[in-house]
């Protein structure tokens, strides 16, 4: 019969009506700039540059390498290279960027660079507030806005930064062996020019990285 | 107080602006506007001298307006209706255009 | 001469003429509109408030409605290009005749002039036209409503479109018209 | 209490005695239109907030709840929201689209607001209270003036030179054409057993005592019941409000007829769509409702345009109930209530009216077990085949081609 | 007793309620709506058996019971429309039968209808045809009990076609009402005309009636063309309508084609309700169609009028001419339909030569034996799985033993079995009356000659349906297109079965009654004509007939058992296959078989005649309209032509400018009609200006 089901459909809405006064349970709202939402750590918006150490511009890990660059669906990223060169943290001579900038309002946070990066050097950030009065430029970010200490990616993605670092102390442990072996090789080979026979061409083969183990685990 | 003839004059104004519509233009809807501005006009008529009649009592002008404006309502419905079929069948609402029935 | 009767009658008739003169159909229907609303209003200075409501209910609220279906269904919503009018010498020439002549009898009349000037404004009771309806006028509101039913179903009959005629029909018919 | 009842009245013959005799009518006139243009604005300014709110609480939202007066921390639960809303629209760029018909683009909003403010104007909102009283004709006035909204309607959509704006008038048009006839069908019931057509007449004759302690309202018979329920239907098709929004319809017409209009004259086309809504229902309330009398006569005491007002706030938060509630019709579904549905309940209901008045000598029982059966069977008969047309809708080619397995299209039924 | 009348109004309504209810019913609400046909029907039977009762005991010395309950329908400003109910021994006893016959007949179709998908609808139609029909027997007013007529007709289009999806049922539908329509015409006319006369179609309203001595005597001494009097000339406009209606003879062709409906509705219309109609129109008006004389009473034998002379040539013609083609029928409805057809020619004859107790009693024995048969008929059908045709059937003595016996008793009571059948009693007394009728003997003999081939072919169509020998049809193609076209189950037992108790109670029912009725007219106690005429107070038992009765008796009984006897000869010996008569009279029996080719000579006339006139028109409106104005042009052009030979011969020059004028003026004349409405409304305001003018001119002089 008609007009059972208004009367039911009235019902209902009607104890929604009471209940979200009686019962604050039932809001599913949150009144936002007051309350927040704790964001989950699997939360990504956009990208940002970390850095080690102190000083953003000097502990840079980036190295220019273009790879996002190349990467980036939308094309945001915008990377100048250096013309000098400076030792990064594993001790090599790197490039570093000179500019680096991002436009955050093409940027598609698909994550894509931070998958190719092999330098654990743009990861992805939880900043979503990002209103601006300025709509073509305030959201062109550029490497000082971009870099962001070791200190901030723990605090937001936490497992995940700690895989990383495990991953580049690896690195490190990695490259300051192959140093010392290069050191040893050094004084082998002189030993050896001394003895003159060229048998460290086996023995440099093994030192090189294996690339899938280089990379981090991430955590998702 | 308006005379009557004022009424009068109003009325058969209408009725030659509709009339001259009906004979001038070429769209049939609007010549079926200048019947019902005719049809108008001469209910107006009616009212009048139903008003300034010498028995208002027995309300003949106003019945009659009744009637007339059911049967223009029926009308128009008839002839828009008219109009929309010669529309789809000629794919012209020109009245000049509607002519197959000549001698 | 009444004031408020001038006005009407100026927007009454200037509105009519505006409907027959414009070149967009659909500024026509609405003006005619405003015509028939002046028309009501006239009627109420009559004291037919009835008729006069009844005019804007049915006009208004139906038949004008019904021209502005009718102007969109003939796609009439855009202005015509070319001439709108046609034979408008001959056509004014015998309105202006009419008018010319209706007005010479309405002035001339010397019935009209017998009837007082200033007559009581009649009491026009809804009931007595209920009255009316159900009594001495019984038989034509029986013919009313037997014509507005057949009215309704033949517009049906008449608008509804017609399954399957081919298109070439059309053409053919109307070239055909086009040479006589 | 008589004079708080007439409080309002007394104040208007008090500030018309300031005036010099010849004015005198013209300032009463004026009066009342200040007032009406005054009262209703103010309640369609509350409405929004109220309707914002009450919407989203009927979602398990809170609604609306920030703005308060500016430059404080005081919020008043969001109840500044009008003035802002208002201030939005009038100082936005006023936008007409560069093919327009211009000068119908910019007459149609005010077609469709002073015919809602004359409409207002015949109401009785208490005891002596009505701004234009025609005795004789006061409800076919309304239904008269209400024609206007159709012509608005129209012209909106058309003058837009936009598909959404002409389907939307398109809908609009026919949706309030067939919703108008179950509209004066149902009222024709009341105007059958009071015998008049001023609505002043019909609030007063509800006002007559029945057993002790209650005023005969026309709702509490079985027509007037029946006949309550059609119009509150037609009302809603007529207001295009929620179950019937068809012609607005944001998620397939964008906005509808208004879609093209922005600033100041979407705000018109706001206030005249509110305004309708509140006329209607004025109507609904001294037609049924027994306008601004108590319900018993024990609250005799409490000023009449307060009851009307009550009434009046009592239908705005049902018609928000509603669209907090219901989904919206198919445009078949919606053609199809109205004349496969309420016309015959509505001419069944005129019929009922007429064995009403033929049977008043009857006992009580007897007539009304009478009348209501003679509406209840019907009722029941004709919902019941009524429903089959709105069952999920049904696929002829995919149920019909063999290679696709038959599916139900439609998601399960939710309960609501 | 006497205040059923105010509530006679009940018989129709309930059927009416009934279809009314039914028709907001779903099809598969089929046992409700047969259970609220069924019931509304013997509700409508009870108060019909009240009003019966009522009509008993007529007050002494006033004649026959006749009670009216007359009211205004609606004001027409002066004057009212007034409608009314009569209940009168006529009525009553009509309305018993209608009720009773259709009830029965209700019931057997829920058996029939039974693989039916559209049963709901069929009762809805059923319970709106029965009320039509008694909705017109309590008519106290020629208008409404028009409306109910036409409210008949409409039912039984529907009812007829009812199995629209078959061509031929929609056809016969459409003949039927368009067949039925034609005698209306005539009917409606004489209603005017009657109400022009008269100013009332009330039949009786305390003296002012139409059908009252008032009337009547200023109808009868009013004269129109030709010196007919004017009742004489309403009586033969009232006749069309009966004769549409009942299938006589020059619009029978729509009655043997409406067998195309169900079975059920065969019988409901060729035994209660539609034939009925006009036999029962006739004797309402009888006091009209015999009034010529200043002795309008109903008792002692008809005058002879014209009008009741024309009723009795019409029957006794129809009742010689349908037997005849009865006899070469194959189709076992289609028997029955022209027996129908023959019988009413029968009930028309006893109108016109015996008054309406004569008629009325052959109606109501008529009504339960058609009934009888045309149940059966259709319990054989439904038995023998929608065969039709008798020479496919055979043998269904065995097979269907209640059926048979029931079939044999209708038979009997058609074909005028002696002494114990109604029929024998009815057309004894039609016959009788006839041989009385002084103007001519012809319809007696007629009626005589009737009567053989009534038994004959009575004969020869239970010969064929049960006792010959079974024709083996099984697998012919006929029948399977029935049996599929009626939701038969292909692979169902073949072979004929009895009917269900639903279908043989009602044949049982009426059988007994078609015996028992027998005993309400004999000589011996004529109590059905005293009912009728009011004189139930003295009837006394004892023969109470003429001498000549019987010698009628004698001579109906040897036309029967001439008849009977001639058939079951030939067709007993005849061989399995081939027909007897047909054998004998081959060229006779095709033109037989072929209905004596009224259908072909219609079309071959009326129909051609349509068309020329259509023809006709067309060449009118093309060349004699459409060419008025060409020819003033030719006229003008042909005058030019003279002035320029005249020109050419003589001098003057000058009279070429005339010419091209004149020639102008024609082409002028021919272009003046050029389509363009717009310019006919310039011609129409001038018109106007003119007619203004002259209008104030005159005023003012």
């Amino acid at each position: 019969m008609i007009g059972i089901g208004i009367v039911k459909g009235l019902v209902q809405t009607a104890k929604n009506l009471i209940g979200t006064y009686t019962d604050k349970e039932r809001l599913v709202t949150i009144e936002y700039p007051e309350e927040r939402q704790p964001l989950t750590e699997a939360t990504r918006q956009f990208p940002f540059l970390v850095y080690d150490g102190d000083d953003p511009m000097k502990g840079l890990r980036c190295t220019a390498c273009q790879i996002c660059e190349k990467e980036c669906p939308p094309k945001c990223i915008y990377i100048v290279k250096s013309k000098d060169k400076r030792v990064d943290y594993k001790g090599q001579n790197q490039f570093y960027p000179a500019i680096y900038d991002i436009d955050y309002s093409v940027c598609m946070s698909c994550q894509i660079c931070v998958e190719v990066c092999p330098f654990e050097s743009i990861k992805m950030d939880t900043a979503f507030e990002l209103s601006t009065a300025d709509r073509f430029g305030g959201l062109l970010v550029n490497k000082h806005q971009l870099a962001k200490s070791n200190t901030h990616y723990h605090q937001i993605h936490p497992t995940e930064a700690a895989a990383s670092d495990e991953a580049m102390n690896l690195e490190r442990a990695k490259a300051a062996a192959k140093a010392k072996a290069d050191v040893e090789a050094k004084a082998k080979a002189a030993a050896a020019k001394a003895a003159a026979t060229p048998t460290a061409s086996p023995e440099a083969s093994p030192e090189l990285p294996k690339p899938a183990a280089a990379l981090p685990k991430m955590p998702m | 107080m308006t005379p009557l003839a004022a009424y009068l004059l109003v009325s058969a104004l209408l009725f030659a602006i509709g009339f001259a519509g009906a004979l001038t233009r070429r769209n049939s809807i609007l010549v079926l506007v200048g019947v019902e501005l005719m049809l108008n006009a001469a209910n107006l008529n009616f009212l009048a001298f139903w008003r300034y009649g010498p028995n208002p009592e027995a309300l003949t002008g106003v019945m009659f307006v009744l009637f007339a404006i059911a049967v223009a309502a029926a009308e128009a419905a008839v002839g828009l209706a008219l109009i929309i079929a010669i529309y789809r069948h000629y794919c012209s609402s020109n009245v000049e255009d509607v002519a197959t029935m000549k001698g | 001469m009444n004031f408020i009767f001038a006005i009407l009658a100026g927007l009454t008739v200037g509105a009519a003429f505006a409907a027959m003169t414009l070149r967009n159909l659909v500024h026509c229907a609405l003006c005619l509109t405003v015509s028939l609303i002046g028309l009501a209003l006239l009627y109420l200075q009559l004291g037919a408030e009835f008729a006069g409501f009844v005019q804007v209910l049915v006009y208004v609220g139906a038949v004008a409605i019904l021209i502005l279906f009718a102007v969109l269904l003939t796609r009439g919503g855009e202005a015509p290009v070319g001439r709108i009018t046609n034979s408008l010498g001959a056509g004014l020439l015998v309105a202006a005749a009419v008018f010319g002549v209706l007005a010479w009898a309405i002035i001339g009349s010397s019935a009209l002039k017998a009837l007082p000037k200033e007559t009581p404004q009649p009491a026009l009771l809804v009931k007595a036209v209920g009255d009316k309806l159900m009594g001495e006028f019984v038989l034509p509101l029986q013919g009313i409503a037997l014509l507005l039913t057949a009215a309704l179903l033949g517009a049906v009959v008449i608008a509804m479109r017609e399954k399957s005629s081919p298109a070439g029909v059309a053409v053919d018919s109307r070239s055909a018209t086009r040479n006589p | 209490m008589a004079s708080l009842d007439q409080i309002f009245v007394t104040l208007k013959e008090q500030l018309v005695q300031l005036f010099p005799a010849v004015l005198q009518p013209y300032v009463g006139v004026l009066l009342s239109i200040v007032a009406i243009m005054a009262v209703f604005p103010g309640i369609f300014a509350l409405t929004t907030v109220v309707e914002r709110k009450l919407l989203a609480r009927f979602q398990n939202r809170p609604g609306p709840n920030r703005v308060g007066i500016p430059l404080t921390k005081i919020r008043l639960a969001g109840f500044g929201q009008f003035a802002a809303d208002g201030i939005k629209s009038l100082t936005k760029e006023d936008i007409i689209p560069r093919n327009a018909d211009r000068k119908v683009h910019f007459i149609a909003p005010f077609v469709l607001v002073v015919p809602a403010f004359l409409a207002l104007s015949v109401l009785p909102i208490g005891r002596n209270m009505t701004a234009l009283d025609f005795p004789e004709t006061g409800l076919l006035f309304f239904f008269a003036i209400g024609a206007a909204t159709e012509l608005s309607v129209f012209m909106a959509g058309w003058s837009s030179r936009n598909k959404y704006s002409l389907l939307g008038a398109m809908r609009g048009i026919a949706q309030m054409l067939s919703y108008e006839i179950p509209l004066i069908l149902s009222s024709l019931t009341v105007v059958m057993m009071v015998g008049s057509l001023s609505l002043v007449t019909i609030v007063e004759r509800q006002t007559s005592v029945q057993w002790g302690f209650f005023h005969s309202w026309h709702v509490f018979t079985p027509w007037g019941f029946a006949g309550f329920l059609l119009f509150l239907t037609a009302a809603c098709a007529e207001a295009n409000r929620t179950p019937f929004d068809l012609p607005e319809a944001e998620s397939e017409l964008v906005a509808g007829y208004f879609t093209e209009y922005s600033g100041f004259k979407f705000a018109l086309f706001f206030l005249g769509e509110y305004l309708g809504m509140f006329a209607i229902s004025g109507v609904a309330i001294s037609l049924f409702l027994g306008g601004w009398s108590a319900p018993f006569t024990f609250l005799d005491w409490v000023p009449s345009w307060l009851w009307f007002f009550g009434k009046l706030f009592a239908f705005i938060l049902f018609f928000i109930w509603l669209r907090g509630t219901l989904p919206r019709l198919r445009v078949d579904q919606l053609m199809n209530l109205a004349w496969k549905f309420m016309l015959p309940m509505c001419l069944l209901n005129l019929l009922v009216v007429g064995v009403w008045h033929f049977t008043a000598e009857w006992n009580e029982l007897l007539r009304w077990s009478l009348a209501t059966v003679l509406l209840a069977g019907p009722y029941w008969l004709f919902s019941r085949s009524f429903e089959a047309r709105f069952k999920p809708r049904t696929y002829r080619y995919a149920a019909d081609s063999p290679a696709a397995p038959v599916v139900a299209p439609v998601a399960p039924q939710v309960p609501i | 007793m006497k205040g059923i009348i105010n509530s006679l109004w009940l018989i129709p309504a309930l059927p009416l309620l009934a279809a009314g209810i039914i028709a907001l019913m779903k099809r598969p609400q089929r046992k409700p709506a047969a259970a609220l046909a069924i019931g509304s029907m013997a509700l409508a039977f009870l108060v019909s058996c009240v009003a019966f009762v009522a009509t008993l005991q007529p007050e002494a010395g006033k004649g026959a019971v006749q009670l009216t309950h007359n009211f205004a329908w609606f004001d027409l400003g002066g004057s009212a429309l007034r409608l009314g109910w009569l209940l009168d021994p006529l009525t009553a006893g009509m309305l018993v039968m209608v009720t009773f016959v259709g009830s029965l007949i209700f019931i057997f179709s829920v058996g029939y209808m039974d693989h039916d998908e559209n049963l709901t609808r069929f009762f809805g139609f059923l319970a709106l045809f029965a009320a039509a029909m008694l909705g017109l027997l309590i008519a106290n007013n020629l208008l409404f009990l028009f409306m109910c007529w036409e409210l008949v007709g409409v039912a039984s289009y529907l009812l007829i076609g009812f199995w629209f999806h078959k061509p031929s049922a929609a056809a016969a539908a459409k003949k039927a009402f368009i067949t039925t329509r034609i005698g209306d015409l005539g009917f409606f006319l004489g209603i005017v005309w009657l109400y022009h006369e008269t100013g009332t179609l009330l039949f009786y309203d305390n003296g002012a009636g139409c059908l009252e001595q008032g009337a009547l005597t200023k109808l009868v001494t009013q004269t129109t063309v030709g010196g007919m009097a004017v009742s004489t000339a309403i009586s033969l406009l009232l006749f069309c309508g009966a004769v549409g209606k009942s299938g006589q003879l020059p619009l029978h062709v729509w009655l043997p084609d409406a067998m195309e409906g169900p079975t059920p509705v065969s019988a409901l219309i060729h035994a209660a309700t539609m034939v009925a109609a006009g036999v029962f129109l006739v004797a309402r008006v009888f006091p009209l169609m015999g009034a010529a004389t200043a002795d309008l009473g109903l008792e002692g034998h008809s005058p002879h009028t014209t009008a009741l002379t024309v009723v009795t040539w019409v029957g006794a013609c129809t009742a010689v001419f349908a037997a005849l083609i009865a006899v070469a029928q194959n189709d076992i409805k289609r028997i029955l339909a022209f027996s129908t057809v023959s019988q009413l020619g029968y009930m028309m004859l006893g109108l016109g030569v015996g008054g309406p107790a004569v008629g009325m009693f052959h109606l109501l024995t008529h009504a339960f034996f058609k009934a009888l048969l045309f149940l059966g008929a259709g319990s054989v059908i439904h038995g023998s799985h929608h065969e039709q045709d008798i020479r496919r059937m055979g043998g269904l003595r065995k097979l269907m033993p209640i059926t048979f016996a029931a079939y044999a008793v209708g038979m009997m009571a058609l074909a005028g079995f002696p002494l114990v059948f109604s029929g024998f009693w009815s057309k004894d007394e039609v016959l009788h009356a006839a041989m009385i009728w002084s103007p001519s003997k012809l319809p007696f003999l007629l009626g005589l000659f009737g009567a053989v081939l009534t038994a004959f072919y009575m004969t020869r169509q239970m010969w064929f349906v049960f006792f010959a020998p079974r024709a083996e049809s099984a697998s012919s193609p006929g029948r399977a297109a029935h049996s599929a076209s009626h939701h038969e189950p292909q692979g169902a037992s073949s072979s004929p079965h009895e009917s269900p108790r639903v279908m043989t109670l009602p044949l049982v029912i009426l059988a007994v009654a078609t015996v028992l009725l027998s005993l309400f007219a004999t000589p011996v106690w004529p109590w059905f004509h005293a009912y009728l005429g009011g004189q139930l107070d003295h009837l006394q038992v004892g023969w109470s007939a003429d001498s000549a009765a019987g010698l009628t008796m004698l001579l109906s009984v040897l036309a029967v058992a001439l008849g009977v006897s001639a058939s079951w000869r030939l067709y007993s010996r005849g061989k399995a296959g081939t027909d007897a008569v047909e054998r004998l009279f081959p060229r006779l029996f095709r033109a037989l078989q072929g209905r004596l080719y009224v259908d072909e000579f219609y079309a071959a006339t009326v129909f051609r005649l349509n068309a020329a006139v259509a023809v006709l028109s067309d060449w009118a409106d093309r060349f004699v309209w459409s060419s008025v104005v060409e020819l003033a042009a030719w006229l003008a052009k042909g005058l030019a032509w003279l002035s320029r030979t005249l020109d050419e011969s003589g001098i003057n020059s000058g009279f070429d400018a005339g010419c091209v004028e004149t020639r102008g003026a024609g082409g002028f004349a021919s272009r003046l009609q050029n389509g363009q409405t717009q310019r006919y409304l310039r011609i129409l305001g001038a018109g106007v200006v003119v007619l203004v003018v002259a209008i104030v001119w005159m005023g003012n002089n």
